[in-house]
């Protein structure tokens, strides 16, 4: 019973980090059809900052982290002005473009910033025991911020002017140009969402598991995933699967090991594919 | 006809280059290129299906398992293992292009790295008989061992030469043929293609097993040229790589990714001796590439030529673009 | 062929007709370019004086802190050696490296190996075992010497390789941890072993839970993680359930080391932690000093203990700032030796050099140095020197004891 | 014996009813039309007898035959055939090829065969361009086959798509709103076209449409759908006369005569 509470816990938390992250990579599939691969380095030149702010200059966490949220989404909306925008968002070059930008980043990361893996401290040290299951307290707090952010996320497109711009922008890109929106503002606007919870979570990876130049790579793999069992474009979807990837990695990991999750994830990736070809919640492509 | 003589004559020049260059690197570079090439080419020819894989480094590694297994385990010979490895991947191609080919877009984008992914962690996972994450040393070399042990790579740089030119052969047929208009059709338009009665599934599954019978071959030559197979040669960055070629060469004829392996082989080779800045160039010139070129360098060379050619003619077609 | 003339349009396959010589023709002029460039980049051979030691290591990805650190390790360690240069008759030779990404993926470094052999390289150093194995038979063959850093066991070291060395001991190093453990922590029996998945992890897998049993230890778990993989509770679960009193992280590197040792204290594992190959701050940092209190740290250098070890840790932090790595003095020896090799056999000659390096017997960081273990490899291959160990004290590592390599290995 | 016979066909997206127990016959030889105020279900019909959708319950036989749930390219294959609203061209390519494209069923000599390039393929192929070059000068864009596909104007991609339609020779040509967005002289033009279909090709046509004036000009008979049930069906007078389909369109008939 503990060790299913453990589980539990485990895996909601990690899948909530997840969903942060593959949140900003549906928003954008949603919004104009790009699968940004540079959103993993997002994550990883965030906490870097973070740690440059945090640590280096020893400013509080919660200075840092909107400083890294503004630059995040000034890279972000520099990769769309220079990258995608000039092959008009056109899915293959845009994720080999994106692929390219990613080496460039990645290689130059380690060149500046040295072999060695930096950590941010944890803001709140210690551990909550319940039931006989643990949990950090940083974990926890992280799981908040992401559920703020969710839901914050939720209320931005569901009643604010910009928000309910994308939306139009995402179910009819033609009738929302008729409306009198300009698609390049609303994806600006989209950008710069999906960078600073690509920066949050950067935040999050940064304090809880340490950073350095390759901490983007495997939860961008992760969130593809996620967007994809979730359906492409849909929000709703993306929760869903975060938590149900979070706690599927959690259970297999923990019974099965380490090595055995890795094949069971993708294997569940691909059954869900054959029997809902567009994912939970997705729509046609 | 020129082209056939160029072709003719390009053969022949390919096939006097190691007599006139003597160097274990250089040829050892032709080698991986021409594997190169042939990963791309078969990915290219699900390209002109409209489709994008980024799990072709599953078939081969399936194709470099079954050539490892048989050579060093069954002590079979490579001429028999070669095409029983190109059989076996195409042979695991078929059920998952059937159940793949449900989805579509980036939905396929993503099965496909899931399926080779799954392959990887299949054969590390198993110790016995894929070596788990040792992977499988000491592959032999094809027979007889007097050319291939005693004679350095030359042998090797020939094997891999025919092998790059029948694939290559083979595929410029398919795309030629009625078969390979069809899969070009289907890459314009799926939908209208089924309505005039071309079975869209069927078409697209038989491309993806012959792309994964080609990959299979590319694998199983690897396999014994470097002796050395594990988990982490077939990783996703491979299939990305592959991918590489065939975009940055443009999927408008064979010659793209033909072209795209070939350069980018040796753009990455070129750049080596700058050490930690390799990868940084590396992705800098593809980012450039496709920027420059977002239809590949053979689009780039149409696009120039036929834009010659019109201000040649000065033939400007009123294109109506309503509807 | 039904396929319409050569006047079809733009993306027809038709069009090729027409262009498909040209793709070839320019692919034939650009590898002629390439061709000129690849040759022309043979090394610039500095007269006659010069040694060439070429370097396959991971410069980005995943592995590229191991690279990086080694290649800035070994650039100060041939500056020094430079200085003085090596005497070989009346001539006077430096060594210089050439550094090469071998992107931790064995392709990549069979193609740098076979680079370095084409330019006449005959000192090779290879690092991480994937990368080091599928050369071994070339260098050999080529009759070049190899130094690896890297598991890999009888795979590099043996009778069939004898220009390859191992020149960093890992799997090994259990040959003198667990007779150290058993008579200094007499209470701890049972061990848990968490490997990386990798054939790195399965290595220090098997051995330390062979060299375990044989010490009298009980094995009761073993688990395997993938390399870079974020989260650690799933695993630390695990660990946790088994009632080890002692977790040997094996191959477990960098910062996977601080994460699970967070995660398992997190989870409330109270026993012993023990893992080496580690740069202690960087390691105290993410775990954090709670959960790193009492980690056992082996073939770690908690601080510079001598007058060598003072010159280099100070070198780094001038040049590059801390942390200073520990994991780059195990990397500092082996290019003295070489050096010190070339000297008593007085030639560069790489079957010459490697006679005298099985002979050597080389005052390194941690005392007497040379390559042994004949008993288990059949053949003087592998490093053979005392373990410096040092534990986590209040958040840093003071240094715990210096133990013998044992004798009979 | 009636060449298409639909009974009782219903389709369910979730909980709506896009389509009611529609039944439907279309004669050899005959122009049926179906008409019905926008969301009347014409198109979802249209997608479930053309095998592009499943049916949730009801029959279509076809030439004779239950053809249920089959796929598209395997109707495409007994003779049933349809065009879409919005113009599908394969727009990269030359006018020739795409009417070329739509002879597949007839061009299928196999796999290797069409890879060794025979002397029966070739001859194969050559019957095949020269049954191309003459669709082309059917539907009247003669002179046009090299010109791009994409690059034709508005009304010439709609014949041109009825072209690729005519490739493989249907018995029944299901037609989505061919005149959809054109100009008087195209729609004239097309439905000229239309209407010399079941004689000069054999090719019986039911097609769908919102212009009124063409649809009764040009069919035979007519179908009328309202709310995914069909409503009337018969003669163009005397569905014109009926007092349901009057009041489903009320008014609409005038604003629709484009």
């Amino acid at each position: 019973m503990t060790l299913a509470l453990q589980i539990l816990v485990t895996g909601l938390v990690t899948g909530l980090i997840y969903m942060m992250i593959a949140l900003g990579v549906t928003l954008l599939f949603g919004i104009m059809r790009v699968v940004n691969f540079v959103h993993g380095e997002l994550v990883m030149l965030a906490a870097f900052v973070v740690f440059a702010v945090n640590v280096q200059l020893g400013l509080p966490f919660w200075i840092a982290l909107p400083a890294a949220m503004v630059m995040a989404s000034v890279v972000a909306v520099g990769c769309q002005k220079l990258l995608f925008k000039p092959l008009n968002y056109e899915i293959l070059n845009c994720f080999i473009v994106g692929i390219g930008a990613s080496f460039a980043i990645k290689s130059a990361s380690w060149a500046i910033f040295g072999p060695e893996p930096l950590a941010i401290p944890a803001t709140i040290p210690g551990v909550v025991t319940f039931a006989g299951a643990f949990v950090a307290k940083q974990r926890l707090l992280a799981a908040g911020i992401c559920i703020a952010l969710t839901v914050a996320l939720f209320l931005f497109l569901h009643f604010t002017r910009p928000g309910k711009a994308m939306r139009a922008v995402e179910q009819d890109h033609e009738a929302a140009i008729l409306m009198g929106i300009v698609p390049e503002n609303v994806y600006v606007i989209a950008f710069v969402i999906s960078a600073a919870l690509a920066a949050v979570g950067g935040a999050i990876l940064g304090t809880l598991f340490g950073v350095d130049p390759e901490m983007g790579s495997d939860p961008l793999l992760k969130s593809f995933i996620i967007v994809q069992i979730g359906g492409m474009g849909s929000i709703a979807g993306t929760v869903l699967a975060g938590l149900f990837i979070g706690i599927t990695d959690s259970i297999t990991g923990t019974l099965f090991g380490g090595e055995l999750a890795f094949i069971i994830d993708f294997a569940i990736l691909m059954a869900i594919l054959v029997v809902r070809p567009r994912g939970l919640f997705g729509y046609d492509v | 006809m020129t082209s056939r003589t160029g072709i003719v004559l390009g053969i022949v020049l390919l096939a006097l280059l190691p007599v006139v260059i003597r160097d274990e690197y250089f040829l050892h570079v032709m080698v991986m290129i021409e594997i190169n090439v042939v990963m791309a080419v078969s990915l290219w020819l699900l390209g002109i299906t409209g489709l994008i894989s980024f799990g072709q480094a599953g078939f081969m590694f399936i194709g470099a398992m079954t050539t490892a297994l048989l050579m060093k385990l069954g002590g079979w010979s490579f001429w028999v293992s070669l095409p029983l490895s190109a059989i076996m991947a195409a042979v695991v191609s078929a059920p998952v292009g059937r159940l793949s080919l449900r989805v579509k877009g980036v939905y396929f984008f993503l099965i496909t790295l899931a399926f080779g992914e799954v392959v990887r962690g299949v054969f590390a996972y198993f110790e016995h008989p894929f070596g788990g994450w040792y992977g499988i040393r000491d592959i032999p070399p094809p027979s007889p061992a007097a050319i291939f042990t005693g004679m350095g790579k030359m042998p090797f740089y020939y094997l891999g030469l025919m092998l790059m030119l029948v694939t290559c052969a083979v595929i410029y047929r398919i795309s030629r043929s009625w078969f390979g208009s069809v899969l070009w059709n289907i890459r314009e338009s799926d939908v209208l293609a089924g309505s005039i009665g071309v079975d869209v599934p069927g078409f697209k599954l038989v491309a993806f097993i012959g792309s994964a019978f080609f990959s299979g071959l590319a694998g199983s030559f690897y396999a014994t040229y470097i002796g050395y197979i594990s988990p982490l040669v077939f990783t996703f960055e491979y299939s990305t790589n592959t991918l590489i070629f065939v975009v940055v060469g443009g999927f408008a004829n064979i010659g793209g990714p033909i072209v795209g392996a070939v350069l980018l082989t040796l753009v990455s080779e070129g750049f080596r001796s700058i050490g930690k800045y390799q990868s940084m160039a590396f992705g800098l010139i593809l980012v450039a590439s496709v920027l420059l070129m977002p239809t590949g360098l053979i689009g780039a060379a149409q696009g120039w030529r036929e834009r010659s050619q019109r201000r040649r003619r000065a033939v400007v077609p009123a294109a109506d673009r309503q509807g | 062929m039904p396929i319409p003339t050569a006047r079809d349009t733009t993306r027809s396959i038709s069009a090729n007709i027409v262009s498909a010589g040209l793709p070839r023709r320019q692919l034939l002029g650009v590898s002629a370019v390439a061709v000129a460039a690849l040759i022309s980049q043979k090394p610039a051979w500095a007269a006659d004086k010069t040694v060439v030691l070429g370097c396959s290591i991971p410069l980005s990805g995943p592995a590229a802190p191991t690279g990086i650190t080694t290649q800035r390790t070994v650039e100060h360690a041939l500056d020094l050696i430079n200085q003085k240069g090596i005497q070989i008759g009346p001539d006077r030779y430096t060594i210089v490296a050439q550094f090469y990404d071998n992107k931790y993926v064995p392709a990549e470094a069979v193609t740098v190996v076979e680079k370095m052999l084409a330019d006449g390289v005959k000192f090779i150093f290879s690092s991480g075992s994937g990368n080091s194995v599928p050369v071994v038979g070339k260098t050999t063959a080529a009759k070049v010497l190899q130094m690896s850093g890297a598991s890999g066991k009888d795979h590099l070291t043996g009778p069939q390789f004898p220009y390859s060395f191992r020149v960093q001991p890992t799997n090994e190093t259990a040959y003198a941890l667990y007779p150290w453990l058993r008579s200094n922590y007499p209470d701890l029996k049972r061990v848990a072993h968490m490997n990386p998945s990798d054939e790195a992890g399965y290595t220090e897998s098997e051995d330390r839970r062979m060299i375990a049993t044989k010490n009298g230890f009980t094995n009761v778990a073993n688990e395997y993680f993938k390399r870079g993989a974020t989260d650690f509770y799933p695993v630390a679960t695990r660990l946790t359930g088994v009632n080890a009193e002692l977790i040997d992280f094996g191959g477990t590197i960098g910062r996977d080391q601080a994460l699970a040792a967070k995660a398992l204290r997190e989870l409330g594992y109270k026993g012993k932690i023990m893992l080496g190959y580690s740069d202690a701050k960087s390691f105290v940092d993410i775990a954090g000093a709670d959960a790193a209190e009492g980690t056992i740290l082996f073939d770690t250098l908690a601080a510079p203990q001598n007058p060598a070890e003072k010159e280099f840790n100070d070198w780094w932090l001038g040049k590059y700032g801390p942390p200073m790595p520990s994991f780059a003095y195990t990397m500092y020896d082996w290019p003295f030796m070489l050096a010190e090799a070339m000297r008593k056999a007085q030639s560069v000659d790489p079957v010459a050099v490697s006679v005298a390096l099985r002979e050597l017997i080389f005052q390194g960081l941690f005392g007497e140095a040379k390559f042994g273990m004949k008993s288990v490899y059949g053949l003087e291959s592998s490093i053979t020197r005392d373990i410096p160990i040092a534990v986590i004290k209040g958040g840093v590592p003071v240094p715990l004891a210096l133990v013998p390599w044992p004798k009979d290995v | 014996m009636a060449l298409l016979e639909v009974t009782g066909l219903t389709r369910r997206f979730g909980g709506l009813v896009a389509v009611n127990d529609v039944s439907l016959t279309v004669e050899t030889g005959e122009i049926h039309g179906l008409i019905g105020p926008n969301g009347a279900g014409k198109t979802t019909l249209f997608n479930v007898i053309s095998g592009s959708l499943p049916a949730s319950g009801g029959r279509v036989m076809f030439d004779g035959a239950d053809v249920t749930g089959l796929p598209i390219h395997k109707l495409a294959s007994r003779g049933m055939v349809r065009t879409f609203q919005h113009s599908q061209l394969f727009l990269n390519f030359s006018v020739y090829r795409n009417v070329l494209a739509g002879m597949h069923i007839h061009a299928s000599s196999g796999f290797w065969a069409g890879l060794i390039d025979s002397r029966s393929t070739r001859q194969r192929n050559a019957a095949l361009a020269e049954r191309a070059h003459e669709l082309v000068r059917f539907v009247g864009l003669g002179g046009l086959e090299d010109a791009v596909a994409g690059s034709l104007p508005h009304g010439h991609k709609r014949i041109l798509q009825v072209a690729i339609g005519l490739g493989p020779q249907p018995k029944l040509l299901l037609m989505d709103e061919p005149v959809a967005g054109m100009n008087h002289a195209d729609v004239d033009r097309m439905m000229q076209l239309v209407r010399t279909l079941p004689t000069a090709r054999g090719t019986t046509v039911v097609l769908v449409e919102h212009n009124m004036k063409a649809v009764m000009n040009t069919c035979d008979r007519i179908s009328v759908l309202q709310f995914g049930r069909k409503i009337a069906a018969g003669l163009p007078e005397e569905v014109a006369a009926d007092q349901a389909v009057i009041d489903a369109y009320l008014g609409v008939f005038d604003d629709d005569v484009a």
